[in-house]
């Protein structure tokens, strides 16, 4: 990942230096004004977007005093709305009566009275035109005026409101966030109808010039981490943002970590959640998934049906989430370390069983281990990447391949293949440490292959310490265990049903300035 | 940040080497697989007419249990034998279990070890100083049984192959374990053994197992020690005598002399405890007790219509008879043996440790010549689905 | 073999560290204390690898406390 | 990087996690055979007494560290020496650790591997974990200490069925010296250690009072448990094993009926050495950067760590030697340091409070 990055940076770097002349007398132009004569207009548009074919240059001429110069991106405006509401009115206006009495300015008259569209601004100078039609909005220049209109007739681009596949549920809204920045806020907003959502807008990326949003509702969200927030987008300074992973990556507090500690989320409910929870997201235009801070291990196996669901099945569930995601992490080492190390360990039946089926495997249950996951993960990756409809047979080759054939063939013993199978099975329980476990799960072979029990336990150990040094956004990575935090435990491992969550997690707010002001989520009921 | 891009570069690197340098790190110590060690199933003990020691081990091949586990008949072709049992002689235990590798092929592996057989022999001459290595060396499950070979050096026991279970060891570790239901063998595990070998007031006792057949063992009876000797054996009727009164007794068929015929008695639950009775500072009488509850398992007696006037008479001799054995099992301790294998000594330096001082060196003696008083309450609870045996109607 | 294994060990660390010092400007007594401890680290341990041990502080105090009437 | 807080569960856990460090390994009162509980009883006073004091040096000193003490009430040159002193008991006893760490591993499970590469291993996490600082230690033992409780609850519901409840009789059967022998063992080793603690108290965050009472109450809850354990290695394995066995709780954990757990049972020992450990090369590395009036403490924990495991190996020749060491020698090569100065501080604070 870091090196695709990297060089995704040079193409960029390398594009902006070719460019930088052009870009140069940009930034010249730019805080000019707008010249009268829309032919000078024209040909200085024409200058900047040269070569621009999807630029569309209109000329409308209603009477011989008054000239029209519409520019747009094609595809980028609404083709109808414009025409319906803009145009039409417009050229009725103009065509059937004469100018009224010179008082009011054209560009006023158009704007307040004769355009049926809601959102019309008005500019004067060429760099705000400039942008305004980089974003899709309709510019209207009219001639011998210095000004000129901003008519927001985007398109609707891009996917509806759909469920979203990465994060499924059973239960609960299914709406999930989409690429426009302007539908994934609607969304937002419809769920929390408080003027406390603030929404901080900001721009990202040099060339990209990337729509990015911090949000969160002031009076829950703790301030230093607002402040903290917008501190360190603040230091981004790169091309382009093409993904909030981009943001993720440049805000995390531990750029070693294996573990996140920065979430994401594509659905809408968590967000808003996570949000109520007193957490600060980050939108970003042209991606679904939005990044919420801080970000906490105990996060990982939070789903958010969890809240709606009988608090029994949750606190099952969560148990079986972190059972799931030791046994991903550790099952393939503790096997090794089993059968290399410690034969004592294994029940005698069993380690017949197991001496039975390794018997004429040319490997060592190190190898044999390190070559099935492997595999695994080869199919795993191959799967998400190849086109949908291969998949099909992919799978059935996968599982000849990791089941029958390599145990046929006296590679794989059919324990092994189990083992895998139950790893496989778990590191899809929880879906935010999948990547941390893939290789977690090697370096857990290592040291199981060096030293047993030990090994693993050392190298637990050591994964523990590192949990502790983290701390994403200043709060501490594993709250609210470690440092313990009695009322926050109500979510934790054990869950209790969502009208015995009085308050809002604590941890969120570890200075006790602001201690009282959030914290309560509700009103104590005394009397039924 | 260009410091902070080099540092994550660094520890990426330093990362990266660590794990490849530990992946190709070769022969670690410590670590061999599964399939590079012989598992070993039981261990005999014997020492050799000149001295030296014989050991004898037992051990599984997994491919072939596996194979007459599941595919049982499947092809006419010859089975590969689930054991093989080799012996080695040498001057120590361990010195014979490392000198044995010059037979075998994969280094022996003992914690698997379920039995461990001794011999008569080595019995007689004592058994303290071999059992040093099993306390010593790291492999070995201190949880495994032991045993006394009668009449049969352990080499032949382990050699026993039936179809009973695949692994001879495991058939025998599980006829010893079923004791529970019969109680006239008794079951000692290594760690046990220790404890008892170094309680003073205590000499200690071990099943004993020998062959009934040619492809059979048969585990009853019990071996007595004396000071880490093999003294004299006791028959089943004695051990289980002894298991009463040492309350180790879970269940078992007592049979009573009843109406001119039989009834068996299940024992269902029982406890005893021996004490010794003091008068003026010294020792005047040894007391066993006893509790039992029992229920009527069969009855082959003239037919009579069961009355709880019946039971209590019943109760009474059934008592008479566990009294016989626990009797004979005391008068071999004091009179034949002259050891106190039921722990009476034990009691004495517990509770009365200044009197026990006194006599602990010939406490022997002391015992052999005590009058015993054996208290048996015993119960008859209930009488299974039936209350009387067939009667004609009348 | 042994001797190199200490040496390679003992560089790693020091270096590590040292160039962490010199980097971070600490003041000289950082680094004199913490030579002399390292170096009296790889003095002994090389004394170890080579299969000559000096006698250790556990006998020093034993010593030290039979010359009190301590311990007999 | 001074103003980082202890809460009050975090020093509780660490002080249960530093008195489990080598007594989930050896059993100190092991030489009083029988009466080995009634030594845990009566060292369990005398050491609680020490506790008690040394707490009572932090009560009188608020936010100083044994160093910062040691100067104040013996002056600067006199103080540093006496700080020097300490911590080379301090680095000798983590590298007794250390060696008693090394020393069960390679004779329970891993006798071909060569003892210095286990330490090592151990001392390079330790490393990392003291160089994130106090926090991070005591927070990860907030995650790991609670498995002791567990292990050990476990462990000994798992032999009920295996005790012998008479097991401690007859009482006193080899008088009471031994037993008063066995007893100043246990105060020194581990109670007394606690002192380390004065270099950890300063960062403690409530008030200063609330110290007596965590401190009163995990000695109490340690003393407890342990007396518990006593009670439960007496009765499973009888005096004569308790007295001869050289790591008694290894073979507890092998005695748990059907099954061989103890290699996964062994783990929990790292938990206890590696807090005792961690505790130990903080201290000895904070008070060095003290009296040398270094800022940082971190860039000397290489260094004592580096020579806590040449010392380890240095130390003795063989396991009996360390065996001896521990139960004739280290109690009193510990009576300077655990109480003449503490003593002597304690007074001394005293008459300049109430002065």
């Amino acid at each position: 990942m870091f090196w695709k990055i990297k060089t995704l940076k040079n193409i960029v770097r390398r594009s902006t230096n070719n460019n930088s002349a052009n870009n140069n007398s940009d930034n010249q132009e730019k805080a000019e004004p707008i010249p009268k004569s829309i032919n000078a207009v024209k040909s200085k548009l024409e200058d900047i977007f040269s070569e621009c074919g999807d630029l569309i240059f209109r000329e409308i001429v209603c009477n011989s005093k008054l000239k029209l110069l519409v520019v747009y991106f094609d595809g980028f405006v609404d083709k109808r709305a414009l025409n319906q509401d803009v145009m039409r009115p417009i050229l009725d206006h103009f065509s059937n009566e004469k100018p009224q009495g010179k008082s009011k300015r054209i560009s006023e008259l158009i704007k307040e009275s004769i355009v049926n569209n809601n959102d019309i601004k008005e500019t004067e100078n060429i760099k705000q035109a400039v942008d305004n039609i980089l974003s899709g909005e309709a510019l209207l220049f009219i001639d011998g005026e210095d000004k000129a209109l901003i008519v927001g007739v985007k398109a609707p681009q891009g996917r509806q409101v759909e469920e979203p596949d990465t994060e499924v549920s059973l239960r609960g809204p299914r709406e999930g966030f989409v690429e426009n920045l302007l539908t994934n806020i609607t969304l937002l907003r419809k769920r929390i109808k408080n003027p406390n959502l603030k929404m901080e807008m900001i721009e990202l990326g040099e060339q990209t010039k990337t729509d990015v949003c911090i949000c969160y509702i002031k009076g829950i969200a703790n301030e230093q981490i607002v402040q903290e927030v917008r501190d360190r987008l603040k230091k981004i300074k790169i091309d382009a943002i093409l993904d909030s992973g981009y943001i993720e990556q440049f805000i995390s507090d531990s750029r070693i970590s294996l573990f996140p500690t920065v979430g994401n989320s594509e659905k809408c409910d968590k967000l808003a959640g996570k949000l109520l929870e007193g957490r600060v997201a980050i939108f970003c235009d042209g991606t679904p998934y939005v990044i919420t801070v801080p970000h906490l291990l105990i996060e990982t196996i939070q789903a958010s049906e969890d809240y709606y669901d009988h608090a029994f099945f949750t606190t099952f569930l969560r148990l079986l989430r972190l059972l799931a995601l030791l046994v991903s992490n550790l099952l393939p080492s503790l096997y090794v370390a089993m059968v290399a190390f410690h034969p004592k360990i294994i029940p005698f039946k069993l380690m017949i069983t197991i001496a039975a089926s390794r018997e004429g495997i040319p490997f060592s249950s190190f190898t044999e281990a390190i070559l099935m996951t492997v595999t695994f993960e080869m199919l795993r990756e191959a799967g998400v990447r190849m086109p949908r409809p291969i998949g099909q047979s992919l799978s059935i080759v996968g599982a000849i391949v990791l089941g029958e054939a390599a145990v046929a063939a006296g590679i794989a013993s059919n324990l092994m293949v189990i083992i895998i199978s139950i790893t496989a099975i778990c590191s899809f329980v929880v879906p935010p440490l999948i990547r941390a476990t893939m290789l977690l799960r090697f370096i857990f072979l290592a040291a199981a292959n060096f030293l047993g029990f030990l090994g693993i336990a050392f190298l637990v150990v050591a994964v523990f310490i590192h949990l502790c040094r983290l701390r994403s956004f200043g709060i501490p990575y594993t709250a609210p265990f470690s440092p313990l935090t009695a009322p926050d435990l109500k979510d934790s491992l054990v869950t209790v049903p969502i009208w015995a969550m009085i308050t809002r997690p604590r941890v969120l707010r570890p200075e006790s300035g602001d201690a009282e002001a959030g914290i309560k989520r509700q009103e104590v009921q005394i009397k039924q | 940040m260009i410091n902070r891009k080099d540092k994550w570069f660094l520890s990426t690197a330093m990362l990266a080497v660590l794990c490849l340098a530990v992946l190709f790190l070769p022969g670690c110590w410590n670590n061999r697989d599964l399939t590079e060690i012989n598992i070993v199933t039981a261990l005999g003990i014997e020492r050799s007419e000149d001295g030296k020691i014989l050991v004898t081990i037992q051990v599984v091949e997994p491919a072939a249990i596996q194979s007459t586990a599941s595919g049982k008949g499947k092809g006419g072709g010859a089975q590969p034998k689930p054991v093989f049992v080799l012996s080695y002689e040498g001057e120590t235990v361990f010195d014979a279990l490392r000198s044995m590798l010059s037979q075998v092929d994969k280094r022996l592996f003992l914690t698997t070890a379920q039995v461990l057989i001794l011999g008569e022999r080595l019995s007689k001459e004592g058994i303290v100083e071999v059992l040093d290595f099993f306390q010593r060396d790291h492999e070995v499950n201190y949880e495994m049984d032991v045993l006394i070979a009668r009449d049969v050096t352990p080499a032949e026991l382990l050699e026993i192959e039936n179809d009973i279970d695949p692994i001879p060891a495991m058939y025998i570790k599980k006829t010893v374990e079923n004791t529970v239901s019969r109680a006239k063998v008794k079951r000692t595990i290594l760690i046990d053994l220790i404890k008892e070998l170094s309680k003073s007031g205590r000499q200690p006792v071990l099943g004993q197992i020998a062959k009934a057949g040619k492809k059979v063992v048969r585990t009853e009876g019990t071996a007595a020690f004396k000071n880490g000797k093999l003294i004299g054996w006791l028959d089943p009727y004695a051990t289980r005598g002894f298991l009463f009164a040492t309350g180790k007794v879970k269940s078992t068929i007592v049979n009573i002399p009843a109406d001119g015929g039989k009834i068996s008695m299940e024992v269902i639950r029982s406890n005893g405890n021996v004490d010794v009775k003091l008068k003026n500072g010294k020792p005047v009488k040894l007391i066993v007790k006893v509790n039992l509850e029992a229920n009527i398992g069969e009855y082959e007696g003239e037919r009579k219509k069961v009355s709880p006037d019946y039971l209590h008479k019943l109760e009474k001799i059934f008592g008479e008879e566990i009294k016989k054995e626990i009797g004979r099992a005391i008068n071999l301790a004091q009179k034949k043996y002259s050891s106190d294998i039921f722990g009476f000594g034990e009691q004495l330096h517990k509770f009365h440790p200044h009197y026990w001082k006194k006599v602990e060196n010939n406490w022997d003696d002391v015992f052999s010549n005590l009058p015993a008083e054996i208290i048996v309450n015993a119960k008859i609870r209930r009488t299974g689905f039936i209350k009387n045996p067939i009667m004609k109607e009348r | 073999m042994n001797t190199v294994l200490v040496l390679i060990i003992f560089a790693i660390l020091i270096f590590h560290d040292l160039s962490r010092f010199i980097k971070q400007k600490d003041p000289i007594k950082v680094i004199a204390i913490y030579t002399f401890i390292m170096s009296a680290s790889l003095v002994v341990s090389l004394l170890l690898a080579a299969g000559r041990r000096p006698p250790g502080p556990a006998e020093w105090i034993e010593w030290m406390l039979k010359m009190i009437g301590v311990v007999r | 990087m001074e103003n980082v807080k202890i809460s009050g569960i975090q020093l509780f856990l660490l002080i249960i996690g530093f008195l489990f460090g080598s007594t989930s390994i050896l059993t100190p009162v092991a030489s009083a055979k029988n009466d080995a509980w009634l030594a845990v009883i009566i060292g369990g006073l005398g050491g609680a007494c020490l506790v008690w004091m040394y707490v009572a040096i932090a009560v009188l000193n608020p936010s100083k560290t044994l160093v910062e003490i040691l100067r104040n009430r013996f002056g600067k040159y006199l103080g540093n020496a006496i700080a020097i002193l300490y911590i080379w008991y301090i680095v000798h006893f983590s590298a007794l650790t250390f060696r008693n760490f090394g020393e069960f591993i390679v004779t329970v499970t891993y006798p071909e591997t060569p003892m210095v590469v286990i330490i090592g291993i151990f001392a390079a996490l330790l490393v990392y974990a003291v160089n994130s600082g106090i926090e991070v230690v005591s927070r990860s033992s907030e995650l790991f200490v609670p498995l002791l409780f567990v292990i050990i609850i476990i462990i000994s519901l798992s032999l009920i069925t295996t005790h012998d409840f008479t097991a401690f009789l007859p009482l006193l059967e080899n008088g009471i010296k031994p037993v008063l022998h066995a007893a100043f063992e246990f105060a020194t080793f581990p109670l007394g250690e606690i002192f380390v603690f004065l270099m950890v108290f300063p960062h403690f965050n409530k008030k200063i009072n609330n110290l007596k009472k965590i401190a009163a109450f995990s000695v109490i809850i340690f003393i407890l448990l342990y007396l518990w354990s006593i009670f439960e290695y007496l009765f499973v394995l009888g005096k004569d094993l308790l007295y001869r066995a050289n790591f008694v709780p290894h073979i507890i954990a092998s005695l748990i009926p059907n099954s061989n757990l103890e290699p996964l049972i062994d783990i929990y020992l790292i938990i206890g050495g590696g807090v005792k450990i961690s505790i130990c090369i903080y201290a000895a590395a904070k008070a060095l950067s003290q009296v040398f009036g270094i800022s940082d403490y971190r860039k000397l924990v290489t260094a004592v760590t580096t020579f806590s495991v040449v010392l380890s190996v240095w130390v003795y020749e063989n396991l009996l030697e360390m065996v001896e060491f521990a139960q004739k020698v280290w109690p009193y090569y510990s009576i300077p340091f655990q109480i003449v100065i503490p003593l002597i501080l304690l007074l001394s604070s005293y008459r300049a409070k109430t002065d």
